[in-house]
């Protein structure tokens, strides 16, 4: 193979592993160059991969990089779809984090609404939570903690790790105030005010001075 | 002043009105020391050479020129625009050597130091972003497997819903009890106290408009200092040391001292258009 | 290599190649069989792909299968969907990986100014950043730090890597050092102590009292 052959396989390589989906081949031409001979290269490509862990597979006219067929009963989880947590069991799974040990009813007070049947199933099945103890309370509940899969999962060394309040406040996650904080804290509103002056021409003129405001030599005294 | 946004702030410095054309714009800074930094590159030598003194001048004159050019100035450049005033007297008066008070190179040096770290950053920043990066210059897997589990897990979610959904619960929590905060207003009693001031200085009629404190930073500050200044003067006007004129309705109003020598016709090269539209 | 070893590669292969995101090493591990030499099967593994269209890349603890990045010039994006960060959040982002772990109180030290809203958010978003621990000093502020996830967006190995890191390291820049908030009572400075005045941080300021000169913060000796 030329060099210049190399560069054009490893292109072709590229472009079938960056896709979302198979490639049909006259898109494949579209992107190499006019000179490159499309089913030679494929074909040597799918060769080079033959063995591998991942195959090149044509399907009709497209072509695809995918898991070889002989790994996917050691791969393949019983049940492997991946789902996105309801919003009520991430805030539920925060609530254990910041406040375990913690039982359902505390949850449920927390949280001010009632707890779905399935919301602890879904974080105990995945190995986030575990049962930690029994309240000294009348009916002896459960209390529930994180476990280290959680942390891991969140790459957290450490409970210690998850930010206070205040940190999430800094960080602008919790964002919350009184209207008017909204109102003023927002770009959309300082250009709102901006505008208001503009229209006036010059903008409001120079404000009087009543103290000695900012002298730039000034002396400390 | 540099306005809080997530991403690049796109629009045009607006504080610039069209009939003045300024040297300073101030939309551009992220703050006093980046307008230091800022000076320290126009001396066009080493950060770790420049002339502090002359950095301090430089400041000083900008933070003139922009108070000249009507700009609204936020408290932290004014309070580094003191210390810098302050910096360069304990640089330029021998030192009495108290030994208590860093001494004047002490603060030059940490403020020297400062700037260079600051620049470092902002290089650093910008080289960081000129790498190559995913998604734009080198790829991911297009078509991730759906049956192959990366993780031990299944369930999406990130650190970031997590920490989101404790946030989202928390403000959840705080709005279900109505609790009205303090809300920083300009007062009436504020506004009284410095239009007394004021008003002896001003012998001819002048605009509502003047009387406004200055650095109130827009928005409502800049409202409801109007609405208790033009409050103030009535309260003056009944105790008979003011006398206010509104020409048309909606137009703008004008204050003078109720025993001033001020004609009883606003002067007519006032700013005719200041709108008092709020 | 063993017939064992090859099948061990392909898997490893097979599970890189399925993902979108850098898989952390224990969690390859996690994957393959106890007796599989991991260090082995990755070294073997990025000299295979070395000088093909897509490498195998470390990014800190994780790794990942990503085209090769001399062929930026030739591959288009599909549609390019990154957001621009706004010079805050870059300039934050820097602090954060040449300085971790770090508060924000530290962030805000350096650029010398408050932290306006939305700037750790959107880092945190991404999953470039994440706690790093708590620092012992008063309100143990949460430390931040940089991901692998970070590392492997820029291309970057480890943080040893971060450009200019070592000079900046000799030049003393990554030091905490003597900051001039230290001499002079700042509004950044109180921002730590006092969490009200992180709500009206991004409001305007306070206006000066009429007949009240401007005065230093420090007094003069």
């Amino acid at each position: 193979m030329s060099d210049l052959e190399v560069q054009y396989l490893r292109l072709l390589e590229a472009v079938l592993f960056a896709s979302a989906e198979p490639i049909a081949e006259k898109h494949l031409a579209d992107r190499l160059p006019d000179d490159a001979d499309l089913p030679a290269l494929l074909a040597k490509l799918q060769g080079d991969y033959a063995e591998r862990g991942v195959n090149v597979v044509k399907a009709g006219k497209s072509w695809a990089i995918r898991t070889a067929p002989d790994l996917a009963s050691t791969l393949t989880a019983p049940k492997v779809v991946s789902r996105r947590l309801s919003r009520a069991a991430v805030e539920t799974l925060a609530i254990i984090a910041y406040h375990q040990p913690v039982t359902r009813g505390e949850m449920e007070e927390i949280r001010g609404v009632g707890m779905s049947k399935g919301t602890l199933d879904v974080l105990l099945e995945e190995g986030w939570i575990r049962p930690r103890g029994r309240r000294q309370t009348p009916g002896r509940p459960t209390t529930w903690g994180t476990t280290d899969v959680f942390l891991d999962h969140f790459g957290l060394e450490s409970l210690g790790d998850l930010p206070g309040v205040e940190d999430l406040k800094a960080a602008g996650l919790l964002d919350s105030g009184p209207a008017i904080d909204s109102y003023r804290g927002s770009p959309v509103a300082a250009v709102d005010a901006v505008d208001e002056t503009e229209e006036t021409g010059d903008g409001p003129p120079e404000p009087l001075d009543p103290g000695d405001g900012l002298e730039p030599d000034v002396s400390p005294g | 002043m540099a306005i809080a946004t997530d991403f690049e702030d796109t629009r045009e410095a607006t504080n610039t009105a069209p009939a003045l054309s300024f040297v300073v714009d101030i939309d551009g800074y992220e703050g006093p020391i980046d307008v230091l930094l800022t000076l320290a590159r126009e001396q066009k030598v080493d950060v770790t050479r420049i002339s502090i003194v002359q950095l301090a001048d430089q400041y000083l004159g900008f933070v003139t020129e922009a108070r000249r050019a009507n700009l609204e100035l936020a408290a932290d450049y004014l309070v580094m625009a003191a210390w810098l005033a302050y910096l360069k007297s304990r640089l330029l008066l021998p030192d009495l050597g108290s030994g208590e008070e860093p001494t004047g190179e002490e603060m030059a040096a940490a403020l020297a130091f400062q700037l260079q770290r600051l620049e470092a950053m902002q290089d650093s920043g910008r080289r960081l972003m000129a790498r190559t990066r995913l998604g734009r210059e080198f790829f991911a897997c297009g078509q991730p497997d759906p049956l192959i589990r990366a993780t031990a897990t299944e369930l999406e979610v990130t650190l970031y819903d997590l920490l989101k959904g404790y946030a989202d619960h928390k403000r959840r929590g705080t709005t279900g009890t109505l609790h009205i905060e303090p809300s920083t207003l300009y007062t009436v009693e504020d506004a009284l106290l410095r239009l007394r001031q004021l008003v002896g200085k001003t012998p001819d009629w002048e605009s509502l408009w003047r009387f406004l404190p200055e650095g109130l930073g827009g928005g409502m500050m800049t409202r409801s200092a109007l609405a208790s200044t033009f409050a103030a003067s009535l309260e003056m006007v009944r105790e008979g040391k003011l006398r206010l004129r509104q020409s048309a309705p909606f137009g703008p109003i004008y204050l003078s001292a109720a025993g001033g020598e001020a004609a009883d016709e606003p002067r007519t090269e006032a700013r005719a258009k200041d709108g008092d539209e709020t």
